[in-house]
């Protein structure tokens, strides 16, 4: 099954690739080749929960890889239905965005499944290439491209240095596959080593945008569409967590590893200055980033507990970030849809203009804060969990105290659209049933995920268990 | 006699020169120069320590060989960003891309 | 013998690299990263990879410095801007930490080297290396819808 | 079905009056609210009297040979009931492990004595607010607050536990703050009414504190055993005087003793019934009531003196202040100070039965006064004594009844404050002789200041008030108010001629009159000292033998005649002329200056952190906090600069991030 | 029962947002049905409260997270169950108070708090409590921030961030609680059952006093004691009506019984290494909070001052550790919630009707509108704990329980002057506001008001005289908390 999806999704994308030049005019039948392409390899996610071996040895089929393949696809069905908030198609007339993130979600797969560095690397640079094409999309858009540029060029770096990491390791080790790498490494690396698995943490820490490998997030944000901005806050991210679950568990060695204790550190060099950084942001993109930022540093957190705990917090999180992230920038797509930018000056009033869009937005922000009964709640109490069972108080306190100003930059944005009047002359917001169905059914989502947890987090945590 | 060490060092170097180029070059073109010297002491890495450390499977050779080719993929997609961004700014230097910051 | 060879192209290709990272020209630039390149391929021989170092000749030596001219012809930007004083600072300060990485590598005395034939090599990229070169032609594909994509007029 | 068993209406039926008349009040038409007050305390005075009757039934009896005689243990003659004092008990508020806080009536002797005094004088009060009151806009708020004021006080003098002595006692401060500021329209009434409440509940401090204390050393608040001797070894010697001088402390802002007696005075601000209450029935007597209950811990703790020197030098000072006042009401209002002094100099010196019986007496016969004086202002339209217009010829009911409270004031045979002051002051006599001398000299002072009042205001014909117009009678510095913010007393209109009062309001002065000489008679040698010996509790070193009673009598008798003499000498002359010095005058009227003092340095100094404290609130504290959210802000300004925008700096970080790593991580 | 308590107005909260209602009338016939009716049903577990047995009533356990190691379990005892009829009667009251509100959201918020609170009472499990401990500040954010006076913004963010800095402390303590405990329970629990059960061991973890002070530290600033208290000047003083009785009548009342149901149970000794400490803060609280409140021209900002004096004495009581003296806390509790919920329900009317909260701008409210004049005089006398009225009660057991205990006697004997220095600021401000001539004419309480005030004036008196009517079920809540303690210093 694994295989199969492998495949589909090749040539699913190779398919829309080639005949999005004649759906200029009717892109909602991209969106549905797309998204009955996503639905499938969902479907045979889940059936692949019972597979094992290896294909190929750079292909480990198995819970976890069968998880990656279902919250990964569940982001690309969400996103070629997002895709539909704008009738036009990103008023450019153009489909290969579904081909783009149909081999993107792909990368993201075989970067969980992958067994081998080589394949890590491919698989990486697939999923790294699609959203570099995603972000600078619309050649026209000035912010667009400049971006394009910037993430592009560092993560050409990011992945060079990347490279020259695994070439360090691979020196020391003369092993790509894992399970090699992990048996010469054996419990204390050489320098030389050790200098490689820095230069691989800048590739790896570039894409999951920790700080200080980060700062090329808020500008790709911020030029691109909300929908890719969506799309490249959890695609990527899921798969490189994921991946970095794999990496640590079955390549870089246990809890004690350098590995571990760096990503400790990045991710709280994260949480704190991500928050720092996203106090007065009035971009909303770009606070989202920074949000994004803080985020992964949560669950850096819980990557650097190395223990089953922290990984299911790891695997948990991703999944309430999927849904939460990816409605609030859906409802930042339909708002650009309806000519309102993506900023906090513009969103003044949204709540009294549209009260239901009000509540909606008001669930995710709040579950991106972090408020209870919401996914985002439960998420952090994980990670602060894991924390707390390695021990970890340091950390711990810190985190939690970046909670508060978590609430300090989300809550401007609930002000903006509670609080302030809307400007004169605004007329009624209203938007697309597309749109308004997939917020709602977001929504829910988050709240669900807040309020009953239980079967997602026994699957998640059969699925990390796989690989501990 | 070569020794690994030369290789490696070797490559150490030219990641040197490229980073160097990374960090100086103003015109977006020359630093994605920088960067495929990068990449090139990176396949000359892998390459070198196949050759001397894998008798066998050669899978840094292998590598090294990917990494020409996506190198080349990526250079075209940098290209082609790099025309948009020179559509839209008039110039491809990095004076042209720093609008967004904060 | 191939350790003069390795010092000569060494040399050699650092100061083409150095030429090409620091020179206003960028026709100069591309046309010294093609030597560089070049002569890396030179290295791969010594190497005893001649598959890699015909690949290394035909892509980055050849077509990727052609792409780069093109670009440099398309964009007008003959030449690149002097780096400001801290990029220099920055630059010299990144390239001594990119030898910090590699200091351990001083002490590798594996002095064997294993040549490797095409065949061998290409019977292994087909056998071992299947899937990952699958994924490299998907990769590739998409760079290229990637290119076309952003290079394709808008309809809106 | 007894009394005793009735007894929890008595404080219960005016409570629920009050309820009824804050809730309904206005439906009542006309002055039927009033008329509803006072059959509620008609039905509780019956019941007390009834209690009364059950008690003195129940008390043990005592012969009056033997106890004069000094044969203590030989004096029983009838011994009490088995359950007397009678006690009844429920549960209020119990903590596992605790005694808690159950809730007690309990009925001795001097309870029923002082609910029977209490539900009488009330009585005659509501009775004579019927009319005095009428006009009033708050009519029946007055009633209500009047069954409130009755509920409390007869609730503290039932309650059989502590806790609940302290609720009542601070429900009839809270009363008399209410009454007192009853025409709150009026700056000084609002003033007053301040001042009373923050003087006693400082004082109630003590209350508390020392409740709290006995708590800790016997564990319960149960009035019952305080005095026994199991108790007192519990609790110590100098516990026992610290606990002890606690209470006392309440007892004197209750009862307005010096240094506390400051809120008294403007009492007066209140309607003249409500002075009545304060004054008479309630209010003041419960500090002489607690510390007659109290007083097994202040005898064991060896510190009765305290009382007996602060009742001395009170009863003194009043006096001597009074009379250089010409309000009438606050010329009773220092001789309420005065007496209240001789009761606690006769708790002092051990006179225990005598102090309470001057308690009784005192509450009739300055009821009397105070109602009398209501009757007088009712009539006159003026409180100021020399204004009023030969009130004797006007008022001739008011000035017969105003007489018998004078005299019984006075101490003059046989009037009630004769029997009972003298007694006191026998016992000071044996005890304190210096004590005894100063009791005396207030005693002159006394009749002195009475004797002027009568004869300026009822026998003189109306003149210019002399110190009306004098500097420092402007404004009403006591009250820390300033000549603009306080009103000069009214004087009545031009062309006013006194009325007699109206028909409730005589019959309440008849009836009392009544009272106090009967309750003089009562507790006098004449009947066998009837009323000490039923509150008799061991030890009476007051009663003497009528032989060496009568030197005592005498002595005071001729020294208040000698005060009441050279009054009528003076000021039926000419009540005008200025006979003390001016300034000495000035600071008799500006009370010494002793409010002055407490509102400029102690309360100055009270207050002085007030702003000082705002000021750190609002901006040290609280800068704080916000300086940490702006420091918060400015960091993030700054490290904004970071996010250069240039992609070498990007990159330059991602290379030094992992040189930090490689380095840092070395191990 | 107790899922209907919690989740039945959350559930209307939602019904109500999605009403077209654009006059409010039906959210707020809702509000008030949903109140009355949870009012009834959780006067009915009071009434059935078993004292004699003491224990938890209408518990509710399933698993919710249980790889976390934390359920969803839920229980009323003699503590809480106060506290949760309080809840649904303050949201009565306040949805009378805002009648004339027009504003759905404002009722669905009220809705949404008063089934949040019911929430923090009821639980007991670590994680629900901070759960919906944390979800309160959600909806009176909003009600500050919407309807709330003119500086509502920065009330609101403050309130907001200063309770969050005390709750994620909080959040860690729980996390870590549960995982060191889990040696002595043999897993991960955060069963406050459970846990209490482990105290012992608790008590002698290294950690111990984080894990307290990172209990204590929400809690403290919840109360709020100073110098932790300056939220609540502002939140008090910006807020609506309704939400200034909210916050003094059940939002402080999460930090004391937080401090009792956590601190105390789970580290007693910690509670007891600390008390001196405490009883300090407490003090600090009695009397500065009365100064502070005797210098102030704002009426909501003086009543709200006079709370930090008031909470004073609930975390006296606590610090004393004896039975009288967390009596005296809980009773405290539940009388300042019911007499500051009046005055700010009198002011809130009267704020509304002069339009200004400047003590200097009122004067003769009692002449002009004697019926409210008379009500907030009366909840003023409550405040400054007039016997008779509910606050009595409470400050004497606070008072007399620190007396007992040895370590708070000092404090007791300086914390009395606070009494009288807020004494003196009440009869100022009733001297100001109340009395004096009225140049101005004011609209009287209105039957909808005088419905809202009469509970309050009932319970204040009733509270005040009938002390059986709360302190059976306290002393059943309290007393095994007590016991165990007491086995843990064995």
């Amino acid at each position: 099954m694994t295989l199969a999806v492998i495949v589909l999704l090749a040539f699913g994308g190779m398919v829309l690739a080639l005949i999005a030049p004649s759906f200029d005019e009717r892109p909602a039948v991209l969106g549905a080749i797309s998204g009955t392409v996503f639905g499938a390899s969902l479907l045979m996610g889940l059936l692949a929960a019972h597979e094992s071996g290896v294909i190929y040895g750079a292909v480990v089929m198995g819970p976890l890889t069968s998880a990656a393949i279902v919250l990964l696809s569940l982001v690309g069905l969400l996103v070629a239905a997002g895709a539909a908030i704008r009738k036009g198609g990103f008023a450019l007339g153009s489909g290969e965005v579904h081909a783009l993130v149909m081999w993107g979600v792909l990368g993201g797969i075989l970067l969980v499944a992958s067994a081998h560095l080589l394949m890590f690397y491919l698989a990486l640079e697939l999923s790294a290439y699609s959203t570099y094409v995603l972000v600078g999309y619309d050649r026209d858009r000035r912010f667009g491209t400049e971006a394009a540029a910037k993430y592009m060029i560092l993560g050409a770096v990011g992945s060079a240095l990347l490279l020259f990491g695994m070439a360090l390791v691979y020196t020391e080790t003369g092993n790509l596959g894992y399970t090699g790498i992990a048996i010469e490494l054996g419990g204390n690396p050489s320098a030389l080593a050790r200098g490689g698995m820095a230069l691989m943490l800048v590739g790896l820490g570039f894409k999951l945008a920790w700080v200080p490998f980060h700062a090329w997030a808020p500008d790709a944000y911020q030029g691109a569409f909300p929908l890719m901005a969506g799309f490249l806050s959890v695609a990527p991210k899921t798969a490189l967590a994921l991946g970095i679950v794999v990496l640590l568990s079955r390549a870089f060695g246990g809890s004690e590893s350098v590995m571990a204790q760096w990503i400790g550190g990045l991710a709280l060099l994260s949480v704190v200055l991500g928050s720092f950084w996203a106090l007065l942001q009035n971009d909303l993109k770009r606070l989202l980033a920074y949000s994004t930022i803080v985020h992964m540093g949560f669950l850096g957190l819980a990557l650097s507990t190395a223990s089953l705990t922290g990984y299911t917090a790891v695997a948990y999180y991703l999944a309430a970030y999927i849904v939460t992230s990816l409605g609030f920038f859906f409802a930042l797509e339909a708002l650009e849809a309806e000519g309102l930018p993506s900023t906090l000056e513009s969103w003044k009033g949204l709540g009294r203009r549209n009260p239901l869009l009000g509540v909606l937005l008001a669930v995710f922000v709040l579950s991106l804060a972090g408020v209870p009964l919401l996914a985002g709640f439960l998420a952090k109490l994980y990670v602060f969990a894991a924390l707390a069972a390695a021990q970890a108080w340091a950390p711990l306190v810190v985190a939690v105290v970046m909670v508060v100003f978590g609430y300090y930059f989300y809550f401007r944005i609930l002000a903006a659209v509670f609080l302030e009047a809307p400007a004169e002359d605004s007329p009624e917001l209203a938007f697309s049933p597309t749109a308004f169905s997939l917020l709602v059914l977001l929504a829910l989502a988050v709240v669900a995920l807040g309020v009953w947890p239980q079967p997602l987090l026994r699957w998640l945590q059969a699925a990390v268990t796989a690989v501990m | 006699m070569v020794t690994l060490g030369h290789f490696l060092l070797f490559s150490g170097l030219l990641m040197a020169v490229g980073l160097y180029g990374v960090l100086t070059r103003r015109n977006l073109i020359a630093v994605l120069m920088s960067v495929e010297i990068l990449l090139n002491a990176a396949a000359l890495a892998f390459a070198s320590a196949a050759a001397f450390r894998e008798p066998h499977l050669f899978a840094g050779q292998i590598f090294a060989l990917f990494i020409i080719v996506v190198a080349a993929a990526e250079l075209s997609i940098g290209f082609a960003i790099l025309l948009n961004v020179y559509r839209t700014h008039g110039a491809v230097t990095d004076d042209a891309i720093s609008e967004m910051r904060g | 013998m191939s350790l003069t060879a390795f010092y000569a192209l060494a040399a050699f290709t650092l100061v083409f690299a150095v030429f090409a990272v620091t020179t206003a020209n960028m026709v100069r630039a591309a046309f010294s990263l093609a030597i560089t390149f070049f002569l890396i391929a030179g290295l791969y021989l010594l190497l005893g990879s001649p598959a890699l170092a015909a690949i290394q000749f035909m892509v980055n030596a050849s077509a990727i410095p052609i792409m780069t001219l093109f670009i440099i012809m398309m964009t007008r930007s003959r030449s690149s801007g002097a780096p400001r004083t801290w990029q220099i600072a920055a630059g010299l300060l990144a390239a001594a930490a990119a030898l910090v990485f590699f200091k351990g590598a001083v002490g590798h005395h594996d002095g064997q080297i294993n040549p490797v034939s095409p065949e061998l090599l290409g019977s292994n990229l087909l056998q071992a290396a299947l899937l990952p070169f699958e994924v490299a032609s998907v990769l590739l594909l998409l760079a290229m819808v990637g290119a076309i994509a952003l290079a394709r007029r808008r309809s809106g | 079905m007894s009394y005793v068993e009735l007894s929890y209406w008595i404080p219960l039926l005016p409570a629920l009056g009050f309820a009824l008349l804050a809730l309904g009040g206005r439906s009542f038409p006309g002055r039927g609210s009033g008329w509803f007050a006072t059959a509620v305390m008609a039905v509780v005075a019956v019941l007390s009297l009834g209690l009364l009757h059950d008690v003195i039934l129940a008390a043990p009896g005592w012969n009056l040979a033997a106890l004069l005689g000094g044969h203590h243990e030989e004096a029983l003659i009838k011994p009490g009931s088995p359950d007397f004092p009678f006690r009844l008990e429920w549960t209020w508020l119990a903590i596992r492990g605790e005694a808690g806080i159950p809730l007690v009536i309990y009925i001795d002797s001097l309870a029923a004595v002082v609910t029977a005094m209490v539900a009488l004088a009330s009585l005659f009060i509501h009775l004579f607010s019927i009319g005095y009151m009428h006009g009033e806009e708050r009519y029946p708020t007055f009633f209500a607050y009047l069954q409130l004021f009755s509920a409390a006080m007869l609730a503290f003098v039932l309650a059989g536990n502590f806790f609940h002595s302290l609720l009542a006692w601070e429900v009839m401060g809270l009363m008399s703050y209410l009454l007192i500021g009853f025409l709150y329209k009026k700056k000084t009434a609002q003033q007053a009414q301040k001042k009373a409440f923050i003087t006693t509940k400082l004082a109630d401090l003590g209350f508390m504190l020392g409740l709290f204390w006995l708590y800790l050393l016997i564990g319960n608040f149960d009035l019952a055993d305080l005095g026994s001797g199991q108790n007192l070894l519990a609790i110590g010697t100098g516990a026992a005087a610290a606990v002890g001088l606690l209470v006392f402390i309440a007892a004197m802002g209750k009862s307005a003793q010096f240094p506390l007696h400051v809120w008294l005075l403007d009492a007066m601000e209140g309607p003249t019934p409500v002075s009545a209450m304060i004054h008479a029935a309630t209010m003041v007597a419960a500090g002489v009531y607690l510390t007659a209950r109290f007083y097994p811990l202040l005898l064991f703790g060896g510190v009765l003196w305290v009382v007996a020197l602060v009742g001395a030098l009170t009863a003194l000072f009043a006096a001597v202040l009074a009379p250089a006042f010409a309000d009438v009401k606050k010329i009773l209002a220092w001789s309420t100070v005065s007496q209240l002094g001789y009761m606690f100099l006769g708790l002092g010196v051990f006179g225990w039965a005598a102090a309470m019986f001057h308690l009784v007496a005192h509450a009739f016969f300055k009821a009397l006064l105070f109602l009398g004086s209501g009757s007088m202002i009712h009539g006159a339209a003026t409180q100021d004594i020399f204004e009023m217009d030969r009130l004797k010829k006007h008022m001739p009911w008011t000035y017969w009844t105003f007489l018998v409270g004078a005299l019984a004031l006075m101490g003059i045979p046989p009037f009630a404050g004769f029997w009972s002051k003298d007694l006191i002051l026998h016992a000071a006599e044996e005890h304190a002789p210096l004590l005894w001398l100063i009791g005396l000299l207030a005693a002159f002072f006394t009749a002195f200041y009475t004797t002027r009042m009568i004869v300026i205001a009822f026998h003189k014909p109306a003149m210019e008030s002399p110190w009306k117009a004098a500097e420092w009678t402007r404004g009403a510095p006591w009250l820390n108010l300033g000549p603009e913010e306080a009103e000069p007393d009214p004087s009545p209109p031009a062309g006013h001629h006194p009325h007699e009062s109206g028909a409730e309001m005589i019959t309440a002065l008849v009836a009392l009159a009544a009272l106090s000489i009967l309750v003089g008679f009562w507790g006098s040698p004449i009947f066998g000292y009837g009323l000490l010996t039923l509150v008799y509790r061991g030890e009476m070193p007051e009663l003497l033998p009528a032989s060496k009673l009568m030197t005592g009598y005498v002595t005071g008798t001729l020294v208040a005649l000698a005060g009441a003499g050279l009054a009528w000498f003076w000021y039926s002359a000419d009540p005008l002329k200025q006979r003390a010095p001016l300034w000495l005058t000035a600071a008799l009227q500006r009370r010494l200056y002793i409010d002055e003092f407490y509102y400029k340095v102690l309360g100055a100094l009270a207050q002085a952190p007030t702003q000082v404290l705002a000021f750190i609130d609002r901006y040290l504290i609280d800068g704080l906090v916000d300086l940490a959210g702006y420091t918060s802000l400015v960091i993030s300004s700054l490290l904004r600069h970071l996010q250069s925008g240039r992609f070498a700096t990007y990159a330059f970080y991602m290379l030094l991030g992992a040189l930090a790593l490689y380095v840092g991580g070395a191990r | 029962m107790i899922p209907v308590l919690i989740f039945l107005p959350i559930l209307a909260a939602a019904f109500v947002g999605m009403l077209d209602d654009p006059r409010a009338e039906a959210a707020k016939r809702t509000a008030l049905g949903v109140a009355l009716f949870t009012l009834l049903m959780s006067l009915w577990a009071y009434a059935t409260y078993p004292i004699p047995f003491g224990g938890f009533i209408g518990e509710l356990k399933f698993d919710w997270l249980p790889l976390v190691g934390s359920r969803f379990h839920v229980g009323f005892d003699g503590l809480s169950l106060p506290f949760a009829a309080l809840t649904p009667l303050l949201t009565a009251v306040s949805v009378l108070a805002s009648w004339r509100k027009t504003d759905k959201g404002f009722f669905a918020l009220m809705l949404l708090l008063q089934g949040a609170l019911v929430g923090v009472f009821a639980a007991l499990d670590l994680v629900v409590f901070f759960l919906f401990f944390e979800a309160v500040l959600v909806p009176m954010y909003f009600m500050i921030a919407l309807w709330g006076y003119e500086e509502r913004r920065y009330a609101a963010v403050k309130f907001l961030l200063y309770s969050l800095v005390g709750s994620v402390f909080m959040l860690a303590a729980i996390v870590a609680t549960a995982y060191l405990a889990a040696p002595a329970l043999g897993r991960v629990s955060f069963d406050y059952l459970e846990l209490v059960s482990a105290t012992g061991y608790l008590a002698n973890l290294p950690a111990a006093s984080w894990l307290f002070w990172g209990f204590a530290l929400a809690f403290l600033i919840k109360l709020p004691a100073v110098p932790l208290h300056t939220w609540l000047p502002h939140a008090h003083t910006q807020a609506p009506t309704a939400g200034s009785i909210f916050l003094a009548g059940l939002l402080l009342k999460m930090g004391g019984y937080g401090l009792i149901r956590f601190n105390l149970a789970l580290f007693p000794g910690e509670l007891e290494r600390f008390a001196n400490l405490l009883a300090l803060v407490a003090l600090i609280s009695i009397v500065y909070g009365a100064y502070v409140t005797l210098a102030q021209s704002d009426l909501k900002r003086l009543i709200a001052n006079s709370s930090v004096n008031h909470m004073g004495y609930v975390l006296l009581g606590i610090a004393s550790m004896t039975a009288i003296g967390i009596h005296g806390a809980v009773y405290q509790m539940v009388a300042h919630g019911v007499i500051t919920g009046l005055m700010f329900l009198m002011v809130g009317l009267l704020a509304d009707r002069t339009h200004t909260r400047e003590i200097a701008a009122m004067q003769g409210v009692y002449s002009a509108a004697p019926k409210l004049g008379a009500v907030l005089w009366l909840a003023l006398l409550g405040g400054l704990g007039l016997p008779g009225l509910a606050g009595f009660l409470g400050e004497f057991q606070s008072l007399w329980g620190g007396f007992l205990a040895e370590v708070t006697r000092p404090y007791v004997w300086i914390a009395v002057f606070g009494i009288v220095i807020l004494a003196g600021a009440m009869l100022w401000t009733i001297q100001r506001v109340l009395l004096g001539r009225s140049d101005s004419n004011l609209d009287d309480l209105s039957p909808v008001e005088v419905a809202a005030a009469a509970p309050l004036v009932f319970l204040a008196v009733l509270l005040g005289l009938v002390p059986a009517a709360l302190t059976p079920w306290i002393d059943a809540g309290i007393q095994p908390l007590l016991t165990m303690v007491q086995e843990v210093f064995k």
